[in-house]
């Protein structure tokens, strides 16, 4: 595994500051997000990142605005850390007309054109073999960019993982597959899903270049990102990453958590990925309270102006149900 | 079986206790029996169905599998040919599209193909239907659909009793049953005897007798209907309610016979419009029934659109209590 | 668009080569169409529709997949949302039940579930229907059971003009198309126009015209039906035949406007029965033009059994000329 | 690979005798197939086993007779290896109701109770998953038995073949999967279909047992699945057999075979089978010319028989077309 030291020492701390920054603003927002589910102005199933934020923060850092991104379900740390305004992703969250999706997806289904984010997928798997399809769209431009493909370890048993990483490897496509391996599957650890356990191990019979990483650094999870996508942009072909890391909340709302013990989530809570980068932060004196409590004010305001956003949002009228099932043929 | 009629002490469960309760009994009954899919043990199952179950009957009886709906369900039809009698869990309607292939194209077919060789006594469950705004990847009504295809049966219980006993009855079904759970009604609470057990499955059930129009509907929809029928009474208005039960086969002989009285009919059904099973419904009845008919048979579907998320948009595109009421107000008045 | 009047240089054609002429055109036309599906390229099609394609177009352009229809379906997805034009080959309608998910959970709504954001620009072409002793894994006929989902289009090309014309026009749709060659036509001959092109597919099409009864089908029923049609003009009883054409949407119009006129419909359709596309026809003619209707609205549809093998319970279990004839027969006797 | 001459050395020849007159039985009973395809007698598809036979028949002499088999659409060969009557396979291809299938499924879909072969399955990959299911079915029943699954290479990139070496493996269930890797999936070259054309290595990163074989050699085909079978039986899991053989034939009556060229054709006929193994017996001295006509004429009587009795087949009355879509209730 890299380690993030040897960045740490000399980077720019500007730059890991944003990054903190950003994984911040993402916790901040769930956490508002879980208030707000319980306040019933948010519905539905709604998945929370806390705890994995390293990931698409230090992801998202090392793609390019033209390359294209596909989630899952459990995606709003994805569209945060992509650049989708925060304040559509709330009033998406809320149902309202002014959301990224236009209310019709909610939490599950965030979608963005602007920042090339194709969603928002909850069929597990469901969204590789589009990832490998944007990939060959732009491999058949000839455009120089890249698909960075999130799912969870439990996708991996899934015959679409299976074929989506032969197809892409066979056609030598643009893809960087993101595995996010926090153990478990819903109430299903890893152990009893998969004959093989270690997921890194798994691509690259693919033959496909696979790496492990430590997703809860995201300082390290950012130089693996770089490397996979620039090789994947030069064309050297698929990459996998399988990012370690660790579901702080529930599955969602209605999990009961009978699966894991309390023990195990306190040790991996210990080693959370704003914690430990703050405490380097403040080691290596680049971090002081103040900006702490700059940082935290600042994310404050913007998810205040977002809930704002939401709450003033409309609600899309009853006789515009029947749209965008089909394009006008004005658009097409 | 049970006719319906409760037994001596009625117990208070809800929708999902009953389920449960029927596979408990399955599985205490019947040693060849076993229940799998995922996040069934361990999890207690994504809707709770199976809560309990795995500390009960053990993980060989009680079985989590990994992410895999075409396999596991193929495991099923596997495990049935080999002389067990499998329940398998889906846990949603639109993740049982990743097992189509091994539903059409074996479950229901290797009966047939092998001249009647092999039966596949395989019970699949699974939640369907909308409300409870999770979109377009997991509020589908594909029941109907489902039931279009020759060598499966499709359930979709309604009723306390229902849940229970059909999938008792299911189980003692020598080729595949799909058994469709709204996923609305996992919550409903009432009565049900505790000696309840199989229910016949071949026939539909007059929920509410009427003189002036037949209302036909099934699983998620038979609530609104039986609401909108108590509406239209104060009005004057008395509709028969017909519960199908089972979308494949259908019992043309109770449609036809409530629709031979009342002169009209309306179906409620939660798929959308188009080839929905209410078009069948429709069109047997205009095939047997249409001289007797006074009016067009008229439907009430969840309109052509992917479920939204948005509270309001959902709910406009489903089925609902007024709609039925309006129009069956509309279809008397014009044909008095 | 062409309006099916011939060119001035008709040139003798099969259904198979209209088909691979489409799709040339599309290759040579639009930069960012391409071609993939299994055995495509090097082999030649399983059908041979895309025979030679690859030596014309390389294989960067007419890609052989690996055995892998939900990947490769919904790489086609992928790829229309990058900007390129695909056409997906799936060799025949039961594989495509492996691509299902896709199909539906993706394809059908992901427009929808992202606000009108995307399209999806995606042409998946499938061999369908029965008849040539393939059984029950090779034989369905499954497009009027897709025609139930929003969000896609479901075309029956019937002729060589609409086997060529079709391809042109859906791959300038903006929204996923699902194309159906029944595999029975590959081999039917005739002229088509060289400069044939784009056919319009929103509409049904009167191919014959008659006073006594509609008979409305599709695909691989229209000449059978037509040929009944022949047959029972013989006996003076004139059938007007309605070319569906497109399944999703449905064109209504053309349909009531010629049932209001011969006051009687007949629906021939490969499709198993129960929640066929004829029975949404059925109920729609009963729902739009009821009392204009001489006596019920009757379907010829294939019996309820996976195909058979054997070729005399196959033909039997199919649509025929023959039961065509006799039910429109007994039904004008009836109700002369 | 294994190779036979450790079995041939002081193998009991008769057996040897038999492998050698099962591989001709196949041989000589498509050769007649592809007669009665031409003069319509059979119709459908038609896939020829010719090439392949020591497959069938070395793994075949490996199991017991409880033991179960699921095949592909390719499968006379395992069907007659197995024990199915010819005559009954014969008559199912010409639709005969006395047919091994009742004439309701043909060519692609033998099925056989009386020695537990399941077919006979048209879906590539889709047998197994089926094959999982029985395996558990016998597992749960404690009964030592293993199932037989046999596909091509081309299935291997389907996601049920992924979905079934993990679940298989998860839960080490006694199934032995058959991987006959004749190198091509219709027109479709291994290698333009798989980024791993090393299918035995990709079975192994489940982590089952998986080993590659000499199909051309019927003895070596046996020795291994004698090894792999008992293991299952044992209890130790599932296992892999990557079967390295050729399709002599086209893939089915229809193809023109563009995607192969004939001298790759004609090397591999040169290390046929069938030819190989008389050779060897030869040299050995085990085999005489009289032995070999003594064969050809009795495998030619049950042949003929067997066109006789499908010939003299009867037709399913058309009003049984309903049949066998539901069992009826009497059999329930
Ligand atoms: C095909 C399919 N099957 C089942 C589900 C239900 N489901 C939603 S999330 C989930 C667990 C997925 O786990 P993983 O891929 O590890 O992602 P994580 O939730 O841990 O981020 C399941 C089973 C689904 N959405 N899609
Ligand atoms: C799911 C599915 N896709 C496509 C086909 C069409 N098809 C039939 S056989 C075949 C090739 C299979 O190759 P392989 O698995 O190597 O077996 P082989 O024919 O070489 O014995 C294909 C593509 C099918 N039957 N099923
Ligand atoms: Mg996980
Ligand atoms: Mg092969």
């Amino acid at each position: 595994m890299t380690t993030a030291d040897t960045l740490l020492d000399g980077a720019p701390s500007e730059h890991v500051m944003e990054l903190l920054r950003g994984m911040i603003r993402i916790r901040r927002f769930e956490e508002k997000c879980a208030e707000l589910y319980s306040a019933t102005k948010i519905r539905g199933f709604l998945h929370l990142y806390i705890g994995e934020e390293a990931i698409a923060v230090g992801v998202m850092a090392a793609l390019s605005p033209a390359d294209a991104v596909v989630a899952t379900y459990r995606e709003h740390g994805h569209a945060l850390a992509r650049g989708v305004a925060m304040d559509t992703i709330m009033a998406e969250m809320y149902g309202k007309q002014e959301g990224c999706s236009r209310g019709r997806g909610g939490s599950m289904h965030l979608f963005d054109a602007a920042t090339r984010f194709y969603g928002g997928h909850a069929i597990v798997a469901g969204g590789l073999p589009v990832a490998v399809g944007l990939a060959l769209a732009d491999a058949m431009q000839k455009r120089p960019l890249v698909t960075a493909c999130f799912f969870g370890e439990g996708a991996a048993a899934e015959g679409e993982f299976h074929e989506s990483l032969n197809l892409a490897t066979l056609w030598s496509l643009p893809v960087v597959f993101l595995c996010e391996n926090n153990l478990y599957a819903m109430g299903t650890a890893l152990t009893r899903s998969e004959s093989q356990v270690d997921i890194h191990l798994k691509a690259g019979s693919y033959g496909l270049r696979s790496e492990q990483v430590d997703g809860m650094d995201v300082v390290a999870v950012e130089n693996a990102a770089r490397g996979a996508v620039e090789r994947a942009r030069m064309g050297e072909g698929p990459q996998f990453l399988e990012l370690r890391t660790y579901r702080f909340r529930a599955h969602s709302m209605f999990d009961p958590e009978l699966y894991r013990d309390k023990a195990e989530v306190e040790s991996w809570k210990s080693r959370g990925p704003i914690a430990t980068l703050k405490t380097r932060l403040e080691q290596a004196g680049y971090l002081s309270d103040d900006d702490l409590v700059a940082m935290d004010s600042q994310v404050d305001e913007e998810i205040a102006r977002a809930v704002a956003f939401a709450e003033a949002g409309t609600w899309e009228p009853i006789s515009d149900l029947g749209r965008d099932v089909y394009t006008p043929r004005s658009q097409s | 079986m049970s006719n319906g009629v409760p037994g001596n002490d009625p117990v208070r469960v809800t929708y999902r206790d009953a389920v449960r309760e029927g596979i408990r009994q399955a599985l205490n009954d019947d040693p060849r029996v076993f229940i799998m899919g995922e996040d069934v043990g361990l999890y207690g199952g994504c809707y709770a169905v199976t809560k309990g179950l795995l500390a009960e009957f053990g993980p060989d009886r009680v079985r989590d599998t990994p992410l895999s709906e075409s396999t596991f369900v193929g495991a099923g039809i596997g495990a049935a040919l080999g002389g067990m009698r499998p329940i398998v869990e889906i846990m949603t309607v639109n993740f049982s599209l990743l097992a189509m292939d091994q539903i059409v194209n074996t479950a229901a077919t290797l009966r047939h193909m092998s001249g009647g060789q092999f039966s596949i006594p395989l019970v699949i469950r699974m939640a369907t239907g909308a409300g409870r705004q999770l979109a377009a990847q997991h509020s589908h009504s594909l029941e109907g659909w489902y039931a279009h295809i020759p060598g499966i049966r499709v359930l979709t219980p309604a009723t306390l009793e229902d849940a229970r006993g059909m999938l008792a009855t299911a189980i003692e079904d020598p080729d595949p049953v799909l058994i469709f759970e709204h996923s609305g009604l996992y919550n409903m609470e009432g009565e049900l005897p505790s000696d309840a057990g199989p229910v016949d499955i071949d026939r539909a059930v007059v929920r509410r007798e009427g003189a002036d129009v037949t209302l036909i509907t099934y699983g998620g929809s038979l609530g609104k209907t039986l609401d909108a029928a108590e509406q239209l009474a104060r009005a004057e208005i008395h509709s028969e309610v017909v519960d199908l039960r089972s979308l494949r086969p259908l019992d043309d002989a109770t449609i036809m016979q409530s629709v031979a009285r009342t002169h009209r009919a309306v179906v409620v059904d939660e798929g959308w419009r188009s080839g929905s099973v209410s078009a069948e419904i429709s069109a047997r009845i205009m095939e047997q029934v249409f001289y007797d008919l006074d009016s067009p048979v008229a439907r009430i579907c969840t309109e052509e659109v992917p479920i939204p998320y948005a509270q309001h948009l959902e709910q406009a595109a489903l089925p609902q209590t007024e709609k039925i009421v309006a129009l069956v107000q509309a279809m008397v008045a014009s044909h008095g």
